[in-house]
């Protein structure tokens, strides 16, 4: 949507907007996911969460980053529930914390941002690489994109390279075999099957590509 | 996919209106999805809070009540409630001797109750412990693993830590129980046929019509392995085998045998199931001291059945039997 | 077919044998299938026995037990008893002030009860007096047909003479508040599936995916009519109306309102649908004195419910309120 | 089996037996029917029934005519249970009061029997013809058990005829409405289906008319 180097709270907002759209989009598809390996809700979840958050931006314009990142991690966290709610909004509640006072994040900061929201989930989740959780996509994305800007790849670019890694990241789960989560009560029955989170975390970074393009 | 609900988007929020409308004893906040028992918080008394995902009925809402629960948070349906509904609960049931939280080890629960812990510990002054059910014995244990899934235990935990909290014991002594109840529950389910998420709109897993799931959890979620159906007595060998491998019941004061149906079943096959497994526990020589047959801890629509034996002492026993007076589980009042 | 079941032709019996391991406050004579308050007979105490088909669980043998019944006869699965089995139950159960009989209005209960009544007249000295229910409004009344069917009402007026008998009055009046019961009570129901009678091995009617059948009895025995699966707001309107336009439920003490799960219903969709109930009703001015929910009188696996109401007055609510401790339905003691 | 003019406890046997076999064998048609306008039990009700007679048959035998009739009767109203039980186990009580102490009955004693059998079930059962009952079939069928005697045919051909004439009521009793038994709750639906009781009646005078012959 924009071209800017510059993720202020427009951006911000573009990119969570376009994220909702996107799991609406695909509600069905992550339901079905998880009906494979887990209980048939995580697209019922991540919906229900994101359309919440979009009518809790509707409202007062938040004042910078921080506020607007925060806001979107307390919706996920009172809304989604299960799993996911957490997950995601411990995500963005360390986004916020990184974001600081800033009003708005340059490339580095909001790469710096997204990472601490890594950290988060793989803390909360006590998720290791391989464990077949988001972390899979998750991960190998925020790499991605500290590597693009490393490489002085503009932040439209970068977030396009760490799109497509959390996509490899996401078809990566397929064979593994599940240990944490709902997935992990299959054993070896849940190899074979996409994990549903990762599914929606390449959709956040797919959204960030195009927020920023 | 047929069923009784106006809109799946609305079924736990409808429910809870025939729930607030069955049982004026309880008391029902809509708007955090809660319901408390009618009385809380009991000053003194350690508070007990559950709750976890809905369509597992009566489990957490019909468990509320003198003995038992003072409150139960319904998510939505198999999804675990968030952390504002589990604060606002802790906070309103505190009586001043703490609030025990009781948690099934799903990730969803095990993490909003966390979080909501958390929170408790920033924001309010209420002691909060936790106690985490994981018996499934479907589920291999280990370190490196979600670990094993809470499910029939959790009912009569809430049960025995729920007596206990009444006898007016303290945070950590109920919290003792509690765990006691845990480390000695192990539990065993089998499917028939799948449920449907009211939101999902079709089965979670499809079965064919000789075919039955072994080692399910409670969310429709799939079981360990498929086997061809067999006669009740097969069927219960299935259940009772693993159960007896994985902790050794016989001895001491004998066991408190509970048979839960999945929600499909009728009470016509889960006696006659309860038959199969008391035989084989005759047989292997463990003593059923107390008996649980009916659908307390469900899967939606779901046919099938679980087995939860817990090694119960003289003290479990005692307050197993002390007065209980809830919508699903009510004696000795 | 998939059931938890050994033999088709075993069924009842094995089914019996989980009842006595489940309780062993019962006393189940299984020669006769015959499920027995363990104290029976109560000296003085009119005695109570019904019966009827099995699979309609926990009616009845979930009845038994002091303020209810001392006794009931299972039949096979949707076949009442024989009159052998309602003989040797009406005399154990005597305790010198008589047996009431409690019959459900269908031709083959009515006509086994009469047998075994003019045994008993023929060859013991015991004092027999019958009560039959006929309340689904589902089924038009008329002197030259077999009249209604007895469904919900059967639970409420066991229990209510249950207590009547309790309080020691005589076989006259126990079985007059008996008949008032079922005079003020009426009842409709709804199916979403059929349920499959193990012996038949496959369903006894078919419903499309998008069809209900509404006026259904408990045996699987077709409604009155079929009609598209609809809200649960409108499919509580089809229970509510007719039993509403049936009688005049308004003013006095108020109704117990019962709505109760065909078998295969799981518990959250049944409190959805008694929001609903009860929302009707009160738009209706019929005021809720004492609510039940849950499956009482099933239907195999039948998913689908049915709605009793009970015009009740003081004595009656009285009676519902005193203590009752059985299987399936426990309070007051 | 027995060209006999005489209804001695062996023809009765060989009829009851004749009957037990015809109820098994259509015991799944007996039970669709009661399927569409009952309770899905009506074959294997009479199957439990008769096999039990059968078992009771083997035992002693009984003394004459009276007393066969009697443990037919009973062992039915022992074991079937529902509307059927009463109902058969009545028409055999009724036969073994009406044979007396004869050892054996002729062909008229045989014909008074049976229509004893009708009477008693009509009182039990409280029907009247065209309620769609097993009384459509039976009532016919006695009928043209007299007729035939009184126009002189020997008992073997006239049992043939009952068989034919029960057979008629049992097909006539497809458009009727029920007006008693569990059908009758279907109100208006329970035409154009076959009453399961009326088609049992059927094959007892089928093997009546085997058994003569
Ligand atoms: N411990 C964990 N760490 C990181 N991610 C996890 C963990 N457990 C589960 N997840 C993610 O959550 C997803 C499931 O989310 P969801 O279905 O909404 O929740 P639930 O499992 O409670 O139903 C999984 O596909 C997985 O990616
Ligand atoms: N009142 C009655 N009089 C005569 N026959 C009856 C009566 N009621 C039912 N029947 C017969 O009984 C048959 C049903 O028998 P069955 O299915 O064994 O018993 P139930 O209806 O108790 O399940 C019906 O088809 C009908 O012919
Ligand atoms: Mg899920
Ligand atoms: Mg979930
Ligand atoms: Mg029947
Ligand atoms: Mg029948």
């Amino acid at each position: 949507m924009t071209d800017a180097d510059v993720v202020d709270t427009a951006v911000l907002t573009a990119w969570v907007r376009h994220f909702a759209r996107l799991v609406a989009e695909h509600a069905e598809e992550l339901t079905a996911l998880d009906a494979a390996i887990g209980d048939a809700d995580h697209g019922t979840n991540m919906d229900r969460g994101l359309t919440a958050v979009v009518a809790a931006l509707d409202g007062e314009p938040p004042a910078g980053a921080a506020a607007l990142l925060k806001r979107v991690g307390m919706t996920l966290v009172s809304t989604v529930g299960g799993a996911s709610g957490p997950l995601y909004g411990t995500a963005f509640l360390r986004m916020a914390t990184a974001a600081g006072d800033r009003p708005a994040l340059d490339p580095a900061g909001f790469a710096a941002a997204l990472r601490a929201g890594l950290d988060g989930v793989a803390a909360r989740g006590r998720a290791e690489p391989g464990d077949k959780t988001l972390c899979d996509a998750y991960a190998p994305a925020v790499d991605a994109l500290d590597e693009a800007l490393a490489a002085g790849r503009p932040l439209g670019e970068a977030l396009v390279a760490a799109h497509a890694a959390a996509e490899r990241g996401r078809d990566a789960t397929t064979p593994m075999t599940a240990r944490k989560g709902r997935a992990s009560y299959l054993g070896e029955r849940s190899a074979g099957h996409q994990d549903p989170g990762a599914t929606s975390l390449a959709l956040m970074f797919q959204a960030a590509a195009a927020a920023v393009r | 996919m047929k069923k009784l609900v106006n809109d799946p988007a609305t079924v736990v929020a409808d429910a809870l209106r025939g729930v607030a409308a069955a049982h004026p004893e309880l008391r029902v906040d809509h708007g955090n999805r809660i319901v408390y028992r009618g009385d809380a918080p009991v000053a003194g008394k350690v508070g007990l809070v559950s709750g976890g995902g809905s369509g597992h009925e009566p489990l957490h809402a019909g468990f509320v009540g003198p003995g038992m629960l003072d409150a139960a948070c319904a998510g939505e349906v198999f999804t675990s409630p968030v952390p504002d509904q589990i604060v606002a609960a802790t906070t309103a049931v505190d009586g001043g001797a703490g609030v025990l939280h009781i948690v099934k080890n799903y990730t969803g629960d095990v993490l909003n109750f966390e979080m909501a812990a958390e929170i408790a510990a920033a924001e309010t002054g209420v002691q909060v412990a936790a106690v985490v059910t994981d018996d499934d014995v479907a589920v291999q244990d280990s370190l490196y693993t979600a670990g094993r899934r809470g499910v029939g235990v959790t009912v009569l935990l809430e049960k025995i830590a729920g007596a206990a909290a009444e006898q007016g014991r303290g945070l950590d002594e109920v919290a003792e129980v509690a765990r006691r109840v845990n480390g000695n529950g192990r539990s065993m389910g089998l499917a028939l046929t799948s449920c449907t998420v009211p939101a999902a709109g079709r089965p979670t897993f499809q079965l064919a019509d000789d075919e039955i799931e072994v080692g399910i959890g409670i969310h429709g979620e799939p079981g360990r392995h498929r086997r061809p159906m067999a006669p009740a007595r097969e069927l219960a060998a299935q259940l009772v085998e693993p159960v007896l491998a994985d902790l050794d019941f016989t001895g001491g004061d004998g066991v408190i045998c509970f048979l839960n149906g999945m929600g499909g079943t009728p009470l016509i096959e889960l006696y006659l199931m309860f038959a199969e497994v008391r035989a084989l526990l005759d047989a292997a020589g463990v003593r059923v001291a107390r008996s649980l047959v009916g659908p307390y801890i469900t899967s939606l629509e779901m046919a099938g059945c679980s087995l939860t034996l817990l090694r119960a002492d003289d003290e479990l026993i005692r307050l197993w039997d002390a007065p209980v007076r809830t919508p699903a589980l009510r004696w000795g009042v």
